[in-house]
């Protein structure tokens, strides 16, 4: 976690309560305000996510914009099909984005996998076996305004993941999932248990 | 003031040339030499000469260090990591060059005098002087880029024919 | 000496005034690229999103500050601050008022063509000292760039010193008449092309060509020192507005008073927005392009502006 | 007197430079510091000339000749690195060209 992580902790445990949540809202809301995104297009459903950003749609709005360097955004948009083959890459592109650092799974191969969840033995089923999704958005691909209310969530996400312990909470979000027991995808390089929020097995 | 600064200006000149001299790093050596460029263009400033410093701003720590750093990527492309210089002291040369350091110093010794702000450093001046009296030099020196120029060309462009 | 020390003052001055340019900057940057691709632009930050950039900035401030494992780690931290310095120096020698800069050397105009130019160092040393072939990339592309476009930059304004009689940058100002705007057109137009360039600016931008080189020099800053990055090229852009509109179109088109100060400020404004136009609309060029544009373009353009204004001067000697 | 010291010494370390490095890249710069260290030292007494813009005009000239040198300079090596694909010296051993 970024440096100013710890002064929060430091700073609530000698008491200082009043200035640290006028901080934690300023920094909240510039953090919430510019999420600029890395579109981590693989399949389809990136078409959807450019749409997103230009005339009819105007990502910009927002305050997030694309940018092509992982080094200098805050989400991942993850827009389409990962393959096995895909996976270290997109793997190390979100190792390579500087904390603090979220993820959006966009349309249903991103969340579960989709069509490919079954027969095939290439597709990795659901980004969330390998990264820490914070916000699913399902659809087949999604439609441009959903994913806008996806980056509208993340914000409210954002400001539940605040500076101030005590401020934070993890999100009740336990999907059921059909087969937990019988399939088993082991994923060698789980995703840390530092990074809470997103683990939804 | 002007002494603090003098020596503030000698310490850097003189931590550059020791990187020019000692560094193994040819990116530290580039650098060693920018950070004496800029200390020469700063006692240029000491004395009063404005137009030399900017000059060799402008001439030097944009321009050749740029292109010396050009070579540097050039040459050294496609190593993997760092390239690395091989540095060979030899006591010998070093006695040669203190030798050579006494030998300018006790001839120049009586010609120096304490360090003082010319009063020639005005671009006026310099305008009419280059124009005046030192027009042929300062024609030839236009000619010697030229040439420089087209020798360069044709040296780097030789392989392509 | 002290004029050394009113220097430093003054350079400190310089950098709030790029940080606060900066922030207006970007917000209308983002504005007017909204409305050329029929967008809005940032609406949700403040009142028509004015607060966007501030918001920005801070989330870059409270960042990560990642150094790679392979990168030359002081070369890697010391360089945004390389770029950054040359660029904010360049606004102590812009004359703000007639006969009047902050910094008022009699070479003003060399200082403002010369010492910017020493950013190229940085932005070449950041490329290197990343160990990454992107950023080398785009840092060879930048300076190689950046050398040629200031040839046609220094003759572009040699012409108005000539105008002036003076390299300083004051007394262009001062002597400015209204006759000069049609006679150093052309040099304006190298001028301003030019500025672009060397700020690595669209259309001109492929030193950070995203479609090949992931973000060119900066590739592996993230956090504030890209942000000093970025706020290096923001200052780029005012500087070179605030001298266009300072020398070339003679501050406020000599007007004297509060008149004149609006206009300059206008005028500025007008210039930097048109930068800004012209990154929106034209595609980026080639590198091949962009080295032939500036030798065999702009280079001959700014001489036979400088020939112009010299037979001008001639025939104004010998009419009188 | 301090003034001639720094720029002599200047002129010596660049001379120690060319003398024991080994790649030509290196021993450039050694040139450029000890050009460096000359420059200062013409300019350093000249200083005190009546006719400081002479000084001056000559200095600018120097400096001219000195980036001739440094691009002449830069070019070879490159070319010769190419052709011999070596930048050390002692192994640039060939005559023919």
């Amino acid at each position: 976690m970024a440096l100013v992580d710890r002064i929060g902790e430091g700073l609530e445990r000698l008491g200082g309560g009043v200035i640290l949540t006028s901080v934690d809202a300023l920094v909240d809301w510039s953090r919430g305000q510019s999420l600029w995104a890395f579109p981590m297009g693989t399949a389809c459903c990136a078409m959807e996510l450019i749409a997103a950003s230009f005339s009819k749609f105007d990502f910009d709005r927002l305050g997030t914009f694309p940018r092509p360097d992982p080094r200098h955004t805050d989400v991942m948009i993850l827009a389409g099909t990962i393959t096995e083959k895909m996976k270290p890459a997109v793997r190390r592109l979100y190792d390579q984005m500087p904390e603090p650092k979220w993820v959006v799974a966009m349309g249903n191969c991103t969340v579960s996998g989709g069509i490919f969840y079954y027969d095939t033995y290439s597709v990795v089923r659901g980004a969330d076996q390998f990264l820490p999704v914070d916000v699913y958005i399902s659809g087949c691909p999604p439609r441009p305004e959903a994913l806008q209310d996806g980056v509208l969530q993340l914000r409210e996400l954002v400001r539940m993941r605040s500076l101030a312990p005590g401020k934070r909470y993890e999100r009740e979000l336990a999907l059921p999932r059909p087969e937990d027991a019988s399939y088993s995808n082991e994923d060698p390089n789980p995703p840390s248990a530092g990074l809470e929020g997103g683990d939804a097995s | 003031m002007s002494a603090l600064i003098f020596w503030l200006l000698a310490i850097c000149a003189g931590i550059g040339a020791l990187a020019v001299v000692m560094s193994h790093d040819v990116m530290r050596l580039a650098l060693g030499l920018g950070l004496v460029l800029l200390s020469t263009a700063g006692f240029f400033v000491l004395l009063g000469f404005g137009f030399l410093a900017l000059a060799e701003v402008f001439v030097y720590a944009g321009g050749v260090l740029v292109l010396v750093l050009f070579a540097i990527m050039l040459v050294h492309r496609g190593e993997p990591g760092q390239p690395s210089l091989e540095v060979t002291h030899d006591p010998l040369i070093l006695v040669g060059c203190v030798g050579v350091f006494a030998l300018l110093l006790a001839v120049l010794r009586p010609v120096a005098l304490q360090l003082q702000t010319s009063s020639g450093g005005s671009v006026d001046a310099l305008g009419s002087v280059l124009l005046g009296d030192l027009l042929l030099p300062f024609e030839l020196s236009g000619l010697l880029l030229l040439a420089a120029l087209v020798a360069v060309v044709s040296v780097m462009g030789g392989d392509r024919r | 000496m002290s004029a050394l020390l009113t220097g430093a003052a003054w350079g400190l001055a310089a950098a709030s005034l790029i940080a606060v340019a900066a922030l207006i900057g970007v917000w209308w940057e983002r504005k007017v690229a909204g409305r050329i691709q029929m967008r809005f632009g940032p609406q949700e930050a403040g009142p028509a999103g004015l607060l966007q950039t501030l918001s920005d900035t801070l989330k870059l401030m409270l960042k990560e500050d990642i150094t790679p494992t392979a990168a030359d780690v002081p070369v890697f931290r010391a360089m945004p601050f390389l770029v950054f310095v040359p660029v904010a120096s360049a606004l102590v020698v812009i004359p703000y008022a007639s006969g009047w800069a902050p910094f008022n050397i009699a070479t003003g105009a060399v200082f403002f063509l010369a010492v910017p130019g020493l950013s190229v160092l940085g932005i070449l040393l950041a490329g290197w000292a990343s160990q990454n072939t992107y950023a080398s990339i785009g840092g060879v592309r930048a300076a190689a760039q950046m050398i040629s476009y200031e040839l046609p930059r220094t003759l572009s304004v040699l012409s108005l010193c000539l105008l002036a009689g003076s390299l300083s940058t004051g007394t262009i100002r001062a002597e400015w008449r209204w006759w000069w705007v049609p006679l150093t057109a052309v040099g304006f137009l190298v001028y301003f092309i030019s500025s672009i360039a060397e700020v690595n600016r669209g259309p001109f931008d492929l030193a950070e060509a995203e479609s090949e080189l992931v973000a060119g020099y900066f590739t592996d800053y993230s956090g504030i020192r890209w942000a000093i990055f970025m706020m290096a090229e923001y200052g780029g852009v005012v500087a070179a507005s605030l001298f266009g509109a300072a020398t070339f179109l003679g501050g406020g088109l000599g007007l004297s008073g509060v008149p004149g100060a609006l206009l300059f400020v206008a005028l500025t404004a007008l210039i930097a927005t048109a930068m800004i136009w012209a990154k929106w609309t034209f595609p980026r060029m080639r590198a091949d392009q962009l080295m032939t544009f500036a030798w065999k373009v702009l280079t001959p353009m700014a001489l036979v502006q400088l020939l112009a204004v010299g037979i001008a001067l001639a025939a104004r000697v010998v009419l009188s | 007197m301090s003034s001639l010291v720094v720029s002599i010494a200047l002129f010596c370390i660049g001379l120690y430079a060319v003398l024991t490095r080994k790649e030509v890249i290196a021993i450039l710069v050694g040139v450029e510091v000890m050009i460096a260290g000359a420059l200062l030292v013409l300019v350093m007494l000249g200083s005190h000339a009546a006719n400081g813009a002479s000084i001056h005009a000559v200095a600018l000239l120097i400096l001219v000749l000195a980036a001739t040198e440094a691009a002449v300079g830069l070019g070879l090596l490159v070319a010769a690195a190419r052709r011999l694909s070596t930048t050390c010296v002692d192994e640039m051993t060939e005559v023919r060209g």
